[in-house]
């Protein structure tokens, strides 16, 4: 296949579908509407082949790790471990149940869920160092910052209010005003950023995400 | 370098350990400290008020594990509060992992889900509904075609409430309990612009001034985070709804005020070493 | 927009782009951690490309190929990782590319490019690892990011590193904005393609959004000169388009 | 509570321990489950996909006989053109598929919801009765579309920022900066929710099992610090 047809095809299969999705939501013509929810599902089935490259390069890289004997090849292990033997509950003695199956779920709502639940939490201390590092009055925009959190973060805690009762229309106030404007303004600049993006993609001009000089 | 010197920079570890015992204390010996009242919840609890015996309500999981302790009560809150006021519950889910929850809080509401005798006639768990946004238009265009089975593998056929729910014009009001996408944006496009339907929603607190653009106009009542919740468990007392929420919001506003605090330390230390300098 | 790339594409009028720090910072970050004889990381977001968000994770991609550009030619070490499975083919291509521009193809490291599973905080508890274990010097995170944006820039700040952030979620911007040292806010990320190829097609994109900004601005201020007079017309009127 | 239950718990508590001794430092109880936690990551996304294909593609496939299923499973298989050197080119089908997909749902609507709809949000009436802090009180709304202008200017590339454009980009700044700092603060809430979710259920009963795990796991921490802190009195 000639070089140019390399280079245009994914360009051009990138056109047409794009204008696909977009006619759905412009002209409301029942068979085409039904072509398109079909063709949605379509690409999500397509898509869902690239899991396993993600699970065969991880997997490269770790065997790689656990045959070389590399420093904490025994995480590789590990994680083969849990990829390979959660995998095989879920595909192979799932009997078609996948995660509803009960071994599965045990080890999903044990292991899989606490670890989830974990590192979502650690934000909170996360949140805590950040604020006390950030929030320095160093200049007048950073104060504003600084005011207008500390504001909020009390205005919201359940005892806020309590300690001043003006405190709650304040905080209301902070988020219905200046939040919204400044979280509006940024919203339309990120539409007219999508849709200039969207513009340059399709018409092949914007080609950073198939590789510099594809 | 003197004590308030090094008040500019901290150990995050101090930072932690602090917040950790903050947190830990209240749990294991509650303080009581007051509860206040947001217009938003109080907006979302008169909306769930104003349903009448028979009208029908769809309520969907979307959100995951990661934000259950968030989002969890205030589910069970507005099951109990559907419940109080005699809605037909359509329970379904966009989000695969946050289905369980559904039935959870009708276990633990109505005493059974599948096995409660007013299964199919007063609530029904539709399930997880793929496909995000494309599902909910399909769902909100035919609701029998989208779903032809419930959470329990039901024919949709055999729940006799669900035979005069076609689409989402059959709907009294829709509450969403969301934590990201699909959400609140794509509910108001497929949903509530489509049909003109009340909407109300239960946020993670993050997301929640982000939604708050749409109140009221759009969205009509907004229980934000698990403060919102808390509040919401304290108008729901009237119907004799016991709320697990008080010693978490003791938690929350300590350590509120911990975080509070060090911002004033920094910036103590901050300001004695900017001026320190000077002299 | 249409028209402003008409003109540009025939030459009639060149638009110049203003400096957006936050990219520039990009060559300041890989060039620092060269310095320390450090690794750079990189993350292109968690957006899906089959989604809405999905552009921002292009946006992304394209800072990408600058950075890995950039290392290839310091010759630092560049970790890239990947949430969503179909864009770690393309992060590995872009790299691979860069590389190979630079002239030092033998560098390139199919294994620095990884994935970390498509569960949220799956991925995010294996890029503060890494962060720590790798002891990056520069992370640059560029893309749709959701709550673990601060979980990576807390985590890299530990490790010492410069950051550059930037993403069109406006929930976590204040994250980046509070935690990292540049930030590209909203519609910025998604002009970077355009501002680092300096391609001037796609700058006349960026010229036509800001006649869109233009309409907008002017809009509202009629609009809202309207609404105080109690005048519904141009509310109704913009109900009505597209 | 069965003993499943109960090792499942201790599972899940020491699990949750490893994970906070990052706080400490970077170690190995952390990584393990890091790792641990990435494999069965991986496995779960395998396992929700299969489980997509095969309702989505697989069963009206067999099932019904609706063969053009057949079609988006050869288009996926092209992904794996990318382990081939030759071929390699071929992947690019797949993914523009994707990528044009994702670019036209994004497109899709997006004037609307995020453009006019916001645009119509700022200049809809106001209502001087509105609570003084509603967004709709009259002032109230003038700020707001005053906010919305100036940070739009903030976002124009292609003029240099100089003159009236420079005050106008610097009331976006400022707007933002308020924002921003309110966004912070009310997050602050969600995260400590977190926090306090996962506290409850290491103290809480019946699931108070856990609790025993937080002094076993302090020890194992002090032990931790005194090796270290000998092994770099030694060396020193």
């Amino acid at each position: 296949m000639s070089v140019a047809m390399r280079r245009n095809l994914p360009l051009v299969i990138t056109f047409i579908a794009g204008m696909l999705v977009i006619g759905d939501y412009y002209f409301k013509v029942p068979d085409y509407n039904k072509l398109i929810a079909d063709w949605l599902k379509f690409v999500n089935v397509a898509a869902t082949f690239a899991v396993v490259i993600g699970m065969g390069t991880l997997t490269r890289i770790h065997v790689r790790r656990l045959s070389q004997h590399k420093q904490g090849w025994h995480n590789s292990l590990a994680l083969l471990i849990a990829l390979y033997g959660l995998l095989i509950t879920g595909l192979v003695l799932g009997e078609g149940r996948f995660t509803e199956h009960p071994t599965y779920a045990y080890w999903f709502n044990n292991l899989y869920v606490p670890l989830d639940s974990t590192i979502f939490s650690m934000l909170a201390f996360y949140i805590a160092s950040a604020a006390y590092r950030a929030f320095r009055a160093r200049s007048a925009e950073a104060t504003v910052l600084l005011i207008s959190a500390v504001v909020v973060m009390i205005g919201r805690a359940p005892i806020g209010p309590a300690l001043w009762s003006d405190l709650g229309p304040i905080t209301s106030w902070i988020m219905a005003v200046p939040n919204t404007a400044g979280i509006r303004g940024i919203t339309i600049g990120v539409a007219l950023g999508v849709l200039s993006m969207g513009v340059r993609v399709l018409l092949g001009r914007e080609r950073g995400y198939l590789g510099p000089g594809a | 370098m003197s004590f308030l010197g090094k008040l500019e920079r901290v150990d995050p570890r101090a930072i932690y350990l602090l917040l950790f015992l903050v947190i830990s204390i209240p749990l294991i010996r509650p303080i009581g400290l007051p509860i206040s009242m947001s217009p938003m919840t109080i907006s979302y609890y008169d909306v769930v008020e104003k349903i009448k015996p028979g009208d029908v309500v769809v309520i969907s999981m979307d959100y995951g594990p990661a934000s259950m302790p968030e989002q969890y009560p205030a589910t069970k809150a507005t099951v109990a509060h559907m419940a109080a006021k005699g809605a037909k519950i359509v329970g379904l889910g966009f989000w695969a992992d946050g289905v369980p929850f559904m039935d959870r809080a009708f276990k633990e509401i109505l005493g059974a889900s599948k096995d409660h005798p007013k299964y199919g006639i007063d609530f029904v768990n539709l399930g997880w509904v793929p496909n995000g946004e494309v599902g909910m238009a399909a769902l909100g265009k035919d609701v029998q075609a989208t779903c032809t089975k419930d959470y329990y593998g039901t024919p949709i056929g055999a729940l006799p409430m669900m035979k005069d729910i076609k689409s989402g014009k059959d709907f009294k009001l829709l509450i969403t309990i969301a934590s990201g996408t699909p959400g609140v944006p794509e509910w108001l496009r497929q949903w509530q612009a489509q049909f003109g339907l009340t909407t109300i929603t239960a946020l993670t607190a993050v997301s929640a001034p982000g939604v708050r653009v749409y109140f009221p106009a759009q969205i009509a009542g907004i229980i934000e985070g698990l403060a919102g919740a808390a509040e919401y468990e304290v108008l729901l007392a009237r119907y004799g709804y016991k709320g697990t929420l008080a010693p978490p919001m003791d938690a929350q506003s300590l350590s509120h005020l911990l975080v509070i605090i060090f911002i004033v330390l920094g910036n103590v230390g901050f300001a004695l070493k900017k001026y320190g300098k000077g002299k | 927009m249409l028209v402003t790339l008409y003109l540009t594409m025939k030459g009639i009028k060149a638009p110049t782009i203003r400096k957006i720090a936050g990219l520039d910072a990009i060559q300041e970050a890989v060039g620092r951690a060269t310095e320390m004889g450090r690794p750079v990381h990189f993350s292109p977001g968690i957006a899906g490309l089959a989604t809405d968000t999905g552009p921002q994770t292009l946006a992304g991609l394209s800072v990408l190929a600058h950075v890995a550009e950039l290392a290839a030619k310091y010759k630092t070490t560049l970790w890239t990782t990947i949430r969503i499975p179909q864009v770690q083919p393309l992060a590995a291509e872009i790299v691979r590319q860069a590389y190979v521009k630079a002239g030092a193809p033998d560098d390139y490291d199919p294994d620095k490019i990884i994935y970390l599973s498509d569960t949220q905080f799956a991925y995010a508890s294996g890029v503060v690892g890494l962060m720590h274990r790798e002891k990056v010097a520069a992370n640059i995170m560029i893309g749709g990011f959701w709550a673990e944006s601060l979980l990576f820039a807390e985590g890299a700040y530990l490790t010492g590193a410069i950051q550059v952030a930037g993403t069109a979620n406006t929930a976590q911007i204040p994250f980046f904005v509070a935690a990292c040292d540049y930030c590209l806010i909203g519609e910025e990320i998604l002009a970077a393609g355009a501002y680092l190829s300096k391609d001037p097609l796609q700058i006349g994109a960026i010229w036509g959004q800001d006649y869109g900004k233009a309409i907008a601005i002017v809009m509202i201020a009629i609009g809202i000169v309207l609404s105080l007079a109690g005048n519904k017309d141009l509310w109704n009127l913009l109900g009505k388009l597209w | 509570m069965t003993i499943p239950e109960i090792l499942g718990t201790l599972m899940a508590a020491a699990f949750t321990l490893m994970i906070y001794s990052f706080f400490y430092k970077e170690n190995k109880a952390y990584r393990l489950a890091e790792h641990i936690f990435i494999g069965l990551a991986v496995a779960h996304g395998a396992v929700i996909s299969s489980k997509y294909m095969w309702d989505t593609a697989l069963t009206p496939l067999l099932m019904k006989g609706e063969t053009y299923w057949i079609l988006p499973m050869l288009v996926g298989l092209l992904f794996f053109f990318f382990f081939s050197k030759k071929y390699f080119w071929v992947y690019r089908i797949p993914i523009s598929t994707v990528v044009g997909t994702g670019i036209g749902l994004g497109m899709a609507g997006l004037m609307r919801s995020q453009f006019t709809d916001q645009i119509r949000q700022t200049i809809g009436l106001t209502d001087p009765k509105a609570a003084w802090y509603s967004g709709s009180y009259p002032i109230n709304a003038v700020l707001i579309a005053i906010g919305v202008i100036g940070t739009l200017f903030f976002f124009i590339f292609t003029t240099e920022q100089k003159g009236p454009l420079l005050y106008a980009s610097h009331i976006g700044r400022w707007t933002m900066m308020v924002a921003f700092g309110a966004a912070f603060g009310f997050t602050v809430m969600a995260r400590m929710s977190l926090l306090i979710g996962r506290m409850q259920f290491l103290l809480d009963y019946p699931t108070g099992v856990a609790w025993y795990l937080i002094p076993v796991a302090m020890l194992i921490l002090a032990a931790v610090v005194l090796m270290e802190r000998s092994k770099a009195a030694k060396k020193a």
